[in-house]
């Protein structure tokens, strides 16, 4: 019943090094719900706390083809189907002229997609979290780095979990209240 | 570190970010809707007028032709008011006492206009020319409206260049024989496209959409 | 051997590293998170902000009274219909370019030098193509009516001209603006989240709360920021090339001498690149003096700064060159004519002058010791910002005020209005600045921990 | 009838409302921006004035409009619906429909506009019984259906708002019955001596009845004087025939027999008597086309160079007083007796005056030597005995009766008056018209004088400096408002009909004498009626006659017949008085304000002199060498020293000017024009003594350090090198036809497929060999169009507004340079690089092949005003066109908006009549035929080069034009593909002087 009143437990480590080697040897042990912390990206870091690859370029691309096809058939729309109009002698369908906007768009949707669906897929805004509640947590974004075993994990035990914890030699060891 | 945020906030944030989005939206469709209101267009709005005339009295009852008041529909651009001696002409024999009428009376009397108020009007850079369009089989009522069930007369129509633009892209849709042009009561055929590309034909109708046509 | 000329360069180039010594996580975030966070403003911003605040009134006042009156209070004619609106659009436009070059083309090569200054490039970016952005809207006749250039579904049934560079530009433009703003956000978000964890004061904390979005530094959402950090970088690079492409579309995409010519969305990126790092130096400069920040912005930046600047100037040159060149050999008496009378005729003053600031003036940079001088870097700096200016004025002035008919030909003589507004905008631009360097971290604290991290591995092995 | 009015925004107008509006004085100043003028124009000075405290700036303060702008613009931006939604407006029908008046069909009627009495009949186009356009009358014989500059004007004149409105009495405002009680008072009192006190003063009169009427009232009053007085009269032309003949006749040219022209000082091709047909039978004279085609030859020996000189094959610049020596010469060469002029030969070439004179002998019977009016009695009748020698009598020049009513020397006249007012025998003083007290000679001292006259009275359209000078000022009527007749320079009598009622009830000079004889109630319809009616008693059906002569706008048959002339003997064989020493002063009418009348004229005011492209002002005109010799610069004020009397005058630095001799122009430095035309330029008049009207010697100048900016719409003489106006000689052109069409791309290559034009493709053809740049088609077009007038200061920045400018061009010796004139209008080109530029559409490409500018779409980004290489588009940079002033509502073409701030506008080839036509056509279910579609500036052009038509259609005019090889396009190389096109320039030199010259 403890369980449910507990989100976790965070280790806190003070170089790089030691995260990403306690979070190898906490993936290693066969923990799966877990997540580090640091002030700043880390190689190998996601992969240790098995995460692998992330579909955002798909996103991207996909969202650069949608501008694109939207920015040529917009312009084609209103020069040729929707009003006519001789300008300049030129052809109503003067496709290298619309060759920029297309560009454009392609681009400006591509940016739109990669910004959003990193927002989305980071689940933010979450301006609520959990991990907020451990005190020392604020200096996640300014020295200090953590590694967190949620509670979700299958192999979570309070006391057993602590203990494994120990012995990744972390500064200090706090649970997390929900 | 203590929690900034309560945990409602989580939720308050997503929805938000859909809200602007979804109230972007709405803004646009709210422009479009008011731009096409009866409050900006005037469309069935029945203008009060200094007399009421009723178009339906005199031309859905009596039957009276639309060019016997607007005289010069087939001449010039202007589909011209009747002056007062126009309404004289009968008036100073029928219903000669109405009140109603007093107006008219007055201003024959003291040979001061009436002045009405404008139902139909396009802008002043627009340059609209009755007698053309009436001498290529566009009837009156295709851009008035059914005239002879106007009591008070309104205009049916938005007279929004997109709305002019329906018919010059495609008259076929909208013309009838000249013979009907005045014919308030008329109803388009069931096979008004093949009709449409006959009288075009007939009456060598071009579809005018450059600028010059209206705008000088 | 240690004194071969290459190993000279190698000690030359580790003596002066990109991040001052003995500095470590807490130290980096501490010191650039203090500008923001430390309750009192420096003397010299409150009288720097007034000043540009003044400034920035004087825009608005002559925006109002040209709405009232009309873009005639300019000194702008027939046949020169463009002044300095359009003038001052290329050069802010120019200018902005900097900032998302130093972070998306130097992130995709990978050079770190550009950590510390990328962050206020960027928002130097943001503030000139907003400067930029006003003078298109406001030369219009009639400026109200500017929401016709985007394609919309009104009761005209019409269309904006898509051939048009005009309504390219409108396009390129504001993409540009949102992009350049978005890849801000993004390499803001976990600084602002580090202010936020800094923080005393409530208020504080739940602005850059909000703001941070609850970025908590998990290494999920680092890869993922990471990825989207590198796409948007890829995006950006070839928008910034496009950006000025289309911005030198409205001058060759024409049939006017001096403009109708193939060479000049090279030699106006060129410019482009020119300028931002010209305007780089000037900003960089002070700042890291005031803040004293000459750990974190060392002379191993400026001097590369200075290097691109001289590249950038040498290319610019040569456009310049091309464009007498072209004008000769293609045997056009019109655009011969141009050329002759740019450099004969009543602006030669202006034409020389810029010369001397664009061509003359950089090649000082060959030399270590000028780029190893603050000063004399601050100095060059300037006279490219000016001569940039200039260039414009010759290309957008020149070229029209004599073209095909004799006849017709005139000459443009700005109004104070004209400055006015100019200077404005400058002001306006430095306000903005102001506003951020003291709300907003303007150096990448986590870029530069994430350094001080590789230099502790360098150091190790 | 306001239904109708659909121009731009502008509210609905009636003329009562418009009226009353006006005698209330509540109308604004005339355009906003003029009053700019005031104070120091130095151009980078007008800087000062963008800021809001420049008090002189009416656009610097924000007024209340201004406010309403921003407001509504900040609207716009907010909501989108803020520019859709209409205002109410109503509808005011007639209570009694007028006949022949249809709602928004315009009228044509027939009338006359004088121009020192000699009238140039004309249509006036009529909205609404708004009169709104005047055109020539193609059944005058002064007209042909084209019209000078100031004819187009006279509109203008008619809705002028400064016009006075009431009759001023001593500074008070007095009423018409009160004037007539005093006028009965004074005339009763003279009465007694016979009216020996009284005096009346005109102009040049040509009007029978009106004449009928004075001479009624001198029968009254028999020793009343009655006295003509015009400031640019023609005494010289009177006085030297009568030398001649001993008599005045009047002499009328037929250009269309005469192959050799001589003119000597004259510029009878845009200016005097008969100069619309002149023009247009000189140029049909110079058409040519095919191998063995011949063209007439010009030779003109001037001092100033004028239009007609621009035109000459051979132009002689010459002081104006060495002309009569020249005279003499070339009198001698022919064969006249004629004492030598002094110094005959040191500027007229012998061999050149051999050469010429060979050549019109060559042509005796279809030669003409043409005097001008400022050169002395002499030389005109030197020039008649020249062409009776050459026996052009009767062939290329006929004499006829006076066409004045009474011919007088008016100079004189003027000159007794004055005496006589300062003897103190004038009590009563009544003045027609006029404006003596500017405009009389200066050591006349009118001006001191007309104050003691116990009683004046002045009728007149403004209450100007004469005015103000009198007792009373009575509000004349416009021509256009006003019955009356008048004579063309050939007699033909044109009665001249009111297109609408007097605006602020004036009184015309009918009216006027009728007063004085009178019959005050008498309307002038009924004396001028009752007049002709006596007068042709002949007549069967006098109604009818009357009807027709109305309606033709002509009186049939009252041409004067030729008239049999004697040459006296010996002419010019008394030695010409010695020639008077010093630096030579010569005056001239101004070439659009004439002497002053057009002051407050603004399309005049700023309608470009043809050869100096000024505006808005006049100047010293001298030649470069003697600017350089006296180191001056144009602008450069000067201050002229002559007769004791000084003033401060422009220099400008003119090339094909005379040396040692300087001219200046009359009709400037108005002090009460109105708020158009006071202040603007210096007043020549005033060192123009009694003595010397025209030519005078002994003229000091000094240099001041002050500058003078003047407004010139073109600033840069020369080509360039480049072929924009294509020139050659008629041998060269026979030996090379296609000298024109020498660099024609013939496939010119394109990306993409060319667009066809089916149906109409509207096009025009400019013949430059026509064109004598006279502006005519300038004001016609600004009147057509509603176009707006700017200002001095908007000039000189650049932004004038015409849509048909005529570029002038040097070429050659900077002393005596070739002139050249170009028209240059839109070219409406097929592949047009202002359209694919504009990012709304603003402008864009009719099926018909028209470049179509549509205001109230562009939002002003003035792109396609930098990329047109022909420079003709226009912009509104501020709001120029006048939305204040009532009066100038009526004035307006209804069937053409009004440009707004901030818009672009250009030639738009008079789209609105090529629509009237069409629907004309289309409703008649034919097509348009070929000269049905007229643009104002080809129908206003006297010499016919301008044609306008049907390029799809082979056989039409414009078609057959382009055909010619002589056509050829401007900018051909941009690949443009304009359908404005012109046909190059041809000169028919005398090979002899040609040689002389080569050598």
């Amino acid at each position: 019943m403890k369980k449910n009143t507990i989100y976790g437990l965070m280790a806190e480590f003070s170089t790089a090094e030691q995260l990403l080697d306690a979070a190898h040897r906490t993936s290693g042990a066969g923990y799966r719900r877990i997540d580090a912390f640091s002030p700043f990206p880390i190689e190998g870091l996601a992969e240790a706390v098995g995460f692998h690859g992330t579909r955002l370029p798909l996103v991207v691309l996909l969202a650069g083809i949608a501008g694109g096809c939207a920015g040529f058939f917009l312009q084609y729309y209103g020069a040729v189907t929707s009003y006519p109009i001789n300008v300049g002698g030129r052809p109503l369908n003067s496709w290298p002229a619309f060759v920029p906007i297309t560009f454009e768009l392609i681009i400006l949707f591509a940016a739109g997609g990669a910004v959003l669906g990193m927002l989305a897929m980071n689940g933010l805004p979450t301006p609520y979290h959990p991990v907020f509640n451990v005190p020392r947590f604020a200096l996640a974004s300014r020295d200090r780095f953590f590694l967190c075993i949620k509670a979700r994990d299958p192999m979570f035990d309070l006391e057993k979990t602590k203990r494994f914890l120990a012995t990744l030699n972390a500064r200090e060891v706090s649970e997390i209240e929900v | 570190m203590a929690q900034i945020f309560h945990h409602s906030t989580n939720t308050i944030a997503r929805v938000s970010i859909y809200g602007a989005v979804l109230l972007l939206l709405l803004l646009g469709y709210t422009v479009d809707v008011v731009n096409n209101s009866s409050y900006v267009t005037e469309v069935h709005n029945a203008r009060p007028q200094p007399v009421p005339f009723s178009h339906k009295h005199h031309v859905g009852e009596l039957g009276l032709d639309c060019r016997y008041c607007h005289a010069s529909v087939e001449v010039s651009s202007s589909a011209g008011m009747p002056p007062t001696q126009t309404c004289m002409t009968c008036h100073s024999q029928i219903w000669t006492g109405a009140a109603m009428l007093e107006p008219v009376r007055a201003s024959y009397r003291d040979s001061v206009p009436i002045s009405w108020t404008r139902v139909n009007a396009v802008p002043d850079f627009v340059y609209f020319n009755h007698s053309i369009h009436v001498a290529k089989g566009v009837g009156c009522t295709t851009c008035h409206g059914p005239i002879a069930e106007m009591n008070i007369t309104w205009r049916q129509e938005s007279l929004y260049m997109r709305w002019c633009l329906e018919c010059h892209n495609a008259p076929e849709n909208y013309l009838r024989p000249r013979s009907e042009v005045f014919n308030s009561f008329y109803r388009a055929p069931k096979n008004q496209q093949e009709l449409g590309l006959r009288l075009m034909k007939e009456y060598k109708v071009q579809k005018l959409t450059n600028c010059t046509t209206c705008h000088r | 051997m240690a004194d071969s000329p290459t190993d000279k360069l190698a000690q030359h180039s580790l003596a002066v590293p990109i991040i001052g010594p003995g500095h470590d996580y807490a130290s980096v975030t501490d010191k650039i998170s203090h500008i923001v966070l430390s309750r009192k403003p420096p003397k010299w911003w409150i009288l720097g902000f007034a000043a540009a605040f003044a400034l920035v009134m004087l825009l608005l006042y002559s925006i109002t009274y040209l709405f009232a009156v009309g873009v005639g209070i300019w000194g702008i004619q027939i046949p020169v219909g463009w002044g300095f609106a359009i003038i001052n659009f290329v050069w802010w436009i120019g200018i902005g370019h900097a900032g998302t070059l130093i972070s998306a083309i130097l992130l995709l090569l990978r050079q770190q030098w550009r950590t510390s200054i990328n962050r206020f490039a960027e928002a130097m970016t943001l503030f000139a193509v907003a400067c930029a952005g006003i003078f298109p809207l406001i030369h219009m006749g009639r400026p109200w009516l500017a929401y016709w250039l985007f394609p919309y579904p009104d009761t005209m049934k019409m269309w904006p001209n898509f051939r048009s560079p005009l309504v390219w530009d409108a396009f390129a433009v504001s993409t540009y603006a949102t992009v350049s703003a978005l890849f801000w956000f993004i390499g803001l978000l976990p600084d602002l989240a580090t202010l936020r964890d800094r923080s005393k004061n409530r208020a504080a904390k739940i602005i850059y709360g909000f703001l941070a979005m609850g970025w908590r530094g998990s290494a999920v959402h680092w890869y993922r920021h990471e990825t989207a950090s590198l796409l948007l970088a890829g995006l950006a690079t070839p928008l910034v090339l496009s950006v000025h492409t289309i911005v030198s579309l409205d001058f060759a995409f024409s049939i006017v001498p001096g403009w109708h010519a193939t060479i000049f969305p090279p030699y106006f990126v060129a410019g482009a690149i020119y300028a931002g790092f010209a305007m780089v130096l000037t900003l960089s400069i002070p700042v890291r003096k005031l803040f004293g920040l000459e750990d974190f912005i060392t002379m191993r930046h400026l001097d590369n700064m200075g290097k691109v600047m001289l590249a950038a100037g040498l290319i610019v040159g040569y456009g310049y060159m091309m464009e007498a060149f072209s004008a000769y050999y293609s045997g056009n008496p019109y655009e011969r004519f141009m050329i002759m009378n740019r450099m004969g005729g009543p602006y030669a003053a202006v034409y020389w002058f810029l010369v001397a600031c664009n061509i003359v003036t950089p090649q000082f940079l060959w030399s270590r010791k000028v780029r190893a001088n603050v000063g004399a870097l601050f100095t060059i700096a300037m006279v490219v910002n000016v001569g940039m200016w200039l260039e414009r004025f010759i290309i957008v002035v020149t070229s029209l005020h004599r073209d095909f008919l004799p006849s017709s030909w005139g000459m443009y003589y700005p109004t104070r209005w004209d400055f006015a507004t100019f200077f404005g905008t400058i002001g306006l631009f430095v306000a903005l600045l102001f506003l951020f360097i003291r709300f907003l971290p303007l150096i990448s604290i986590f870029e530069m921990r994430a350094l001080v991290n590789e230099e502790d591995k360098k150091a190790a092995d | 009838m306001a239904t109708e009015n659909k121009n731009g925004g502008r509210p609905d107008v009636d003329i009562a409302t418009l009226r009353h509006s006006a005698r209330e004085g509540n109308t604004p100043r005339f355009w906003r921006g003029l009053d700019e003028l005031a104070g120091t124009p130095e151009f980078r000075d007008h800087a000062e004035n963008e800021f809001p405290h420049g008090a002189n700036d009416p656009n610097a303060t924000l007024d209340r409009r201004e406010l309403l702008k921003v407001m509504a613009a900040s609207a716009a931006f907010a909501g989108l619906t803020g520019c859709t939604k209409l205002p109410t407006q109503t509808i005011v029908p007639y209570v009694r429909e007028p006949e022949q008046i249809i709602p928004g069909k315009p009228l044509f009627y027939a009338t006359a506009v004088t121009l020192g009495g000699v009238a140039t009949g004309v249509l006036v186009e009529s909205h609404m019984s708004r009169p709104t356009k005047v055109e020539g009358n193609p059944d005058h014989p002064g007209s042909l259906g084209a019209s000078d500059s100031f004819a187009q004007a006279s509109i203008l004149g008619l809705y002028d708002p400064d016009r006075s409105r009431a009759e001023v009495h001593d500074g008070r405002i007095g009423s018409w019955p009160e004037f007539q009680t005093e006028l009965t008072a004074a005339l009763a009192a003279a009465k007694i001596t016979g009216g020996s006190g009284l005096r009346l003063l005109t102009q040049t009169i040509t009007s029978a009845s009106l004449a009928a009427q004075i001479r009624k009232f001198l029968k009254a009053f028999p020793s009343a004087k009655w006295h003509q007085y015009e400031s640019v009269g023609r005494d010289n032309v009177r006085e030297g025939a009568r030398i001649a003949f001993g008599e005045y006749v009047n002499a009328v040219y037929r250009l269309n027999r005469v192959e050799v022209v001589l003119t000597l000082d004259s510029d009878f091709l845009t200016s005097g008597p008969g100069s619309v047909r002149y023009a247009r039978e000189f140029a049909a004279k110079r058409r040519v086309d095919g191998a063995e085609s011949i063209m007439n030859r010009l030779y003109a020996v001037e001092c100033t160079p004028t239009n007609t000189g621009a035109m000459a094959d051979h132009r002689l610049r010459m002081r104006a007083s060495e002309i009569e020596s020249f005279a003499r010469a070339l009198a001698r060469e022919i064969g006249v007796s004629a004492a030598a002029g002094p110094g005959s030969s040191s500027s007229a070439p012998a061999e050149w005056i051999a050469a010429v004179a060979r050549d019109l002998k060559q042509h005796a019977g279809a030669s003409l030597i043409v005097a001008g009016d400022q050169q002395p009695p002499v030389v005109h009748a030197l020039a008649h005995a020249i062409n009776q020698k050459l026996g052009n009598f009767d062939k290329t020049v006929y004499f006829t009766q006076p066409i004045e009513e009474s011919p007088i020397h008016q100079w004189e006249s003027m000159g007794e008056l004055a005496a006589d007012i300062r003897a103190g025998k004038v009590t009563t003083i009544l003045i027609l018209g006029g404006n003596p007290a500017y405009d009389a000679p200066v050591d006349l001292g009118l001006r001191e004088l007309l104050p003691k006259v116990k009683f004046s009275a002045r009728l007149g359209m403004h209450e100007d400096e004469t005015s103000v000078l009198c007792h009373w000022h009575i509000p004349q009527a416009h021509s256009l408002e006003s019955w009356g007749d008048a004579r063309a320079y050939d007699g033909t009598i044109t009665v001249m009909q009111p297109l609408i009622a007097p605006l602020y009830e004036g009184k015309s000079e009918h009216d006027f004498l009728a007063a004085l004889n009178g019959q005050a109630e008498k309307p002038s319809h009924d004396i001028v009626r009752e007049f002709w009616l006596a007068q042709k008693t002949g007549i069967p059906r006098f109604d009818a006659f009357w009807e027709k002569t109305l309606r033709d706008g002509v009186m049939a048959g009252t041409a004067f017949p030729a008239k049999q002339v004697s040459l006296k003997l010996g002419i010019g064989e008394q030695p010409p008085a010695a020639r008077p020493q010093g630096l030579e002063i010569v005056f001239r009418p101004d070439p659009t304000i004439w002497d002053g009348r057009f002051a407050n004229n603004g399309w005049l005011q700023e309608l470009p002199k043809p050869l100096t492209k000024l505006t808005w002002d006049n100047v010293a005109m001298l030649s470069p060498k003697m600017a350089q010799r006296l180191g001056l610069k144009s602008e450069d004020a000067i201050e002229l020293k002559y007769e004791g009397r000084t003033i401060v005058a422009p220099a400008w630095v003119m090339p094909g000017h005379a040396d040692e001799s300087v001219t200046v122009f009359l009709g400037y430095g108005r002090t009460r024009a109105g708020n158009v035309g006071s202040s603007a330029g210096f007043d020549a008049g005033w060192i123009r003594p009694y003595a010397t009207p025209w030519i005078g010697a002994g003229l000091e100048i000094r240099k001041t350090h002050q500058k003078w900016a003047l407004a010139a719409t073109q600033t840069h003489n020369s080509m360039e090198g480049r072929d924009l106006v294509r020139v050659a000689t008629l041998d060269e052109y026979h030996k090379n036809p296609k000298f024109a069409q020498a660099d024609v791309v013939k496939n010119p290559l394109s990306l993409y497929p060319e667009v066809k034009y089916e149906g109409y493709s509207w096009g025009m053809a400019v013949d430059l060999n026509a064109c004598t740049g006279c502006g005519s088609c300038v004001v016609a077009c600004q009147a057509e169009n509603n176009i707006a007038v700017v200002g001095k200061k908007e000039v000189m920045i650049g932004r004038e507004m015409h849509w048909i400018r005529i570029d002038r061009y040097f070429e050659g010796d900077l002393d005596d340079p070739k002139t050249y004139h170009e028209p240059v209008v839109c070219m409406h080109c097929e592949d047009a690089p202002c359209e694919v530029v504009c990012p709304v559409m603003a402008t864009v490409h009719s099926p018909e092949g028209l470049n179509e500018m549509i205001y109230n779409r562009c939002v002003g980004t003035r792109y396609c005003s930098n990329n047109c290489p022909y420079k003709v588009r226009r912009f509104n940079f501020r709001l120029y066109s006048d939305w204040d002033t009532p009066s100038l509502f009526g004035m307006r073409n209804p069937n053409v908006s009004v440009r707004s701030r901030g818009v672009m506008e250009k030639c738009s080839y008079c789209v609105q009549r090529i629509n009237a036509v069409k629907i004309e056509a289309e409703k008649q279910d034919r097509s348009v035929r070929d000269g049905e579609i007229v643009t104002a500036c080809q129908q206003s052009c006297p010499s016919e080069a301008i044609v306008f038509g049907n390029i799809n259609d082979p056989n039409s005019r414009v078609s057959k034009m382009k055909a010619k090889n002589l056509n050829y396009s401007l900018l051909e190389e941009l690949n443009t593909r304009p359908r404005t096109t012109y046909q190059a320039r041809l000169r028919n030199p005398n090979p002899e002087i040609e040689k002389a010259a080569a050598v």
